[in-house]
């Protein structure tokens, strides 16, 4: 049976682990890290070289490990069970005779669990050791305000001739469909070319002339063409309001027309 | 005046773990009683005086620095590739086939305002440079190609760049220009002998 | 065998700098060509040997650190170190010993599962990293530590780490399956074999 003393002992052992407590509702497990963990808690407690323990007894320990938490909680992680069944099997290995052909003996089972627990108990101490070694940051510190290497940056552009044409072909494209500003620049027929165009040929046109017969000749673009015609009819509405022409319209959609206004009248 | 050699190298520990330049008073509290803080100063100053790192008075404080002669070493230089903007290389390429080009004369092409970084990055490239001035009023700055730009693309003449037509002949021109505008689509090339009478700057 | 003074003050501007360790090879890219780094690196190491800051080598890197008889002195330089379970500080330990070392491998030490958790704090503080995979059925990846683990704690290489040959020398680092609870525990410890053969990821 285990008893009360061996956990205290453990405890004393092995800070982390959270002794059990023996008349607690809630055993709490989870202050093992397993079930080789606390094998290596038991066998500690058989205060010897972990080469030298009894198997045996440690198998028998952890049984009764197991039987008494379960007796408190319901519930055991199963790798706990697992173990304490693989414990039993062990167990019944060591205790019988060995036979023939059937795996490994219950020797050579033993001394694998114990090399096991070597190893794990070599793990935490490396643990400990690592932990209690230099560490940088707490131990031995780096500068405190390293200036630091800058880096001044050069940027190579990666571009080939064939984006520089796909870039050029692109814009020219867009242009063609999208671009309604450089259109309009070009295909209107502006107020102030109607204005120039309208003054230079007043004088030379004294009577009432239709005002659409300053337009520009040749315009076979409709849109320029009607730029022109709306660009006229602002010009002379503009000279009008100088004082410089006379305009009328003699019926609704008639045809506008312009004279020369006489100067002093 | 004589100094306990393990105060200086207190004083030397905590000087380069700092976080920040310390005062006298700062070191005279971290470092033992009767430590004498003038001279295991002074000593460390005179100890460093001639190596990569300095010890150094900043407002008062003490910190170490590197020399000041070395410090081109801690400036690195380094080469990145990037990629150019759409704006970049349209920008570009329009300055390419219609130099010598004004910036208001890109941006008209464009039809869009060109942004300042879009021609740092251009001359970043070494790829454009002023050529000269339109004499036109204002005055307004001509940009062109450089060599450079020729050597990275493996032109010998700026004359190779392929033509419009033949842009569309290899499909980079994708969609015709609508009829509408067919005289003006040619009229790009035209600009070009706008003003050939441009001065060097 | 001697040594340009200008190149030790270079070297010393460099690694004073440096906000991280640096390797030979960075050293003597930013040194005159033909400086000899290993005198460079050998006189400043004894030049700073008795100093309140060392010369050190972490991970085959080079840095500066203060002296270790000194960390008394320095609690308020200290750098806030997180505390680790136990948990995580045995797997870190466990791979750093073992590396490269597949999770199975890992669990099967401490006898327990790994919780996601555990391995997921190890990674956030840049300690272990995935080395590759397991030339065994399911092709398990393999973990190891990174040079910031070495750094941290202070360690020029993996051997450095305390016990390591004694531990290596007595077979405890061999990652060979028990075989324990095989019959019990099932199958999926089974097909592990030691393969020194890894690929890389």
């Amino acid at each position: 049976m285990v008893d009360k003393g061996s956990f205290d002992n453990a405890a004393q052992v092995n800070p982390d682990v959270i002794p059990l407590p023996t008349n607690s509702l809630v055993v709490d497990l989870d202050g093992y890290e397993g079930p080789l963990d606390v094998l290596l808690v038991l066998a500690r407690d058989q205060k010897v070289d972990l080469l030298k323990i009894s198997i045996l007894e440690l198998a028998e320990q952890f049984m009764q490990f197991v039987e008494q938490v379960q007796k408190l909680k319901l519930e055991v992680a199963a790798d706990y069970l697992v173990m304490a069944a693989w414990l039993a099997y062990l167990k019944s290995r060591l205790l019988l005779p060995a036979q023939e052909d059937e795996g490994p003996t219950g020797e050579e089972l033993a001394d694998r669990l114990a090399f096991q627990l070597r190893k794990l108990e070599a793990m935490r101490g490396a643990v400990e050791k690592m932990m209690n070694g230099t560490i940088v940051g707490r131990d031995q510190l780096r500068r405190g305000q390293p200036e630091g290497v800058r880096i001044i940056r050069h940027s190579k552009y990666e571009c080939s001739l064939r984006d520089l044409l796909q870039a050029y072909a692109d814009q020219k494209t867009r242009k063609g469909i999208t671009n309604p500003l450089r259109l309009m620049r070009d295909a209107i027929f502006s107020v102030e070319a109607a204005l120039e165009r309208l003054e230079k040929m007043l004088g030379k046109l004294p009577e009432w002339t239709d005002l659409m017969s300053f337009l520009p000749e040749n315009l076979t673009d409709p849109f320029r063409h009607r730029s022109a015609q709306a660009s006229t009819l602002l010009a002379g509405l503009q000279m009008a309001k100088e004082g410089q022409l006379e305009l009328r319209q003699s019926n609704a959609f008639g045809p506008i027309e312009v004279k020369k206004r006489k100067s002093g009248k | 005046m004589t100094v306990e050699p393990e105060h200086v190298r207190m004083a030397e520990a905590l000087l380069f773990a700092a976080t920040e330049p310390l005062d006298e008073a700062t070191l005279a509290a971290r470092l033992p009683d009767g430590a004498d803080i003038d001279a295991v100063l002074g000593t460390l100053q005179e100890q460093y005086k001639h190596r990569g790192v300095n010890l150094t008075r900043l407002a008062g404080k003490w910190t170490f620095l590197t020399a000041p002669d070395l410090s081109w070493m801690l400036e690195e230089e380094r080469e990145t590739t990037r990629r150019m903007s759409r704006a970049a290389l349209e920008t570009l390429a329009i300055i390419a086939y219609h130099q010598p080009v004004t910036r208001t004369e890109v941006e008209e092409i464009r039809g869009v305002g060109l942004s300042r970084g879009t021609m740092d990055v251009l001359f970043d490239a070494g790829w454009i440079r002023p050529r000269g001035r339109r004499r036109t009023p204002g005055r307004p700055v001509t940009y062109g190609i450089t060599e450079e730009f020729l050597i990275h693309f493996g032109l010998d003449d700026i004359k190779d760049l392929p033509g419009f037509d033949e842009l569309k002949a290899a499909g980079l021109l994708e969609t015709e220009p609508s009829g509408l505008f067919r005289d003006l689509a040619g009229a790009d090339t035209e600009d070009k002998e706008i003003d050939p009478e441009e001065e060097e700057l």
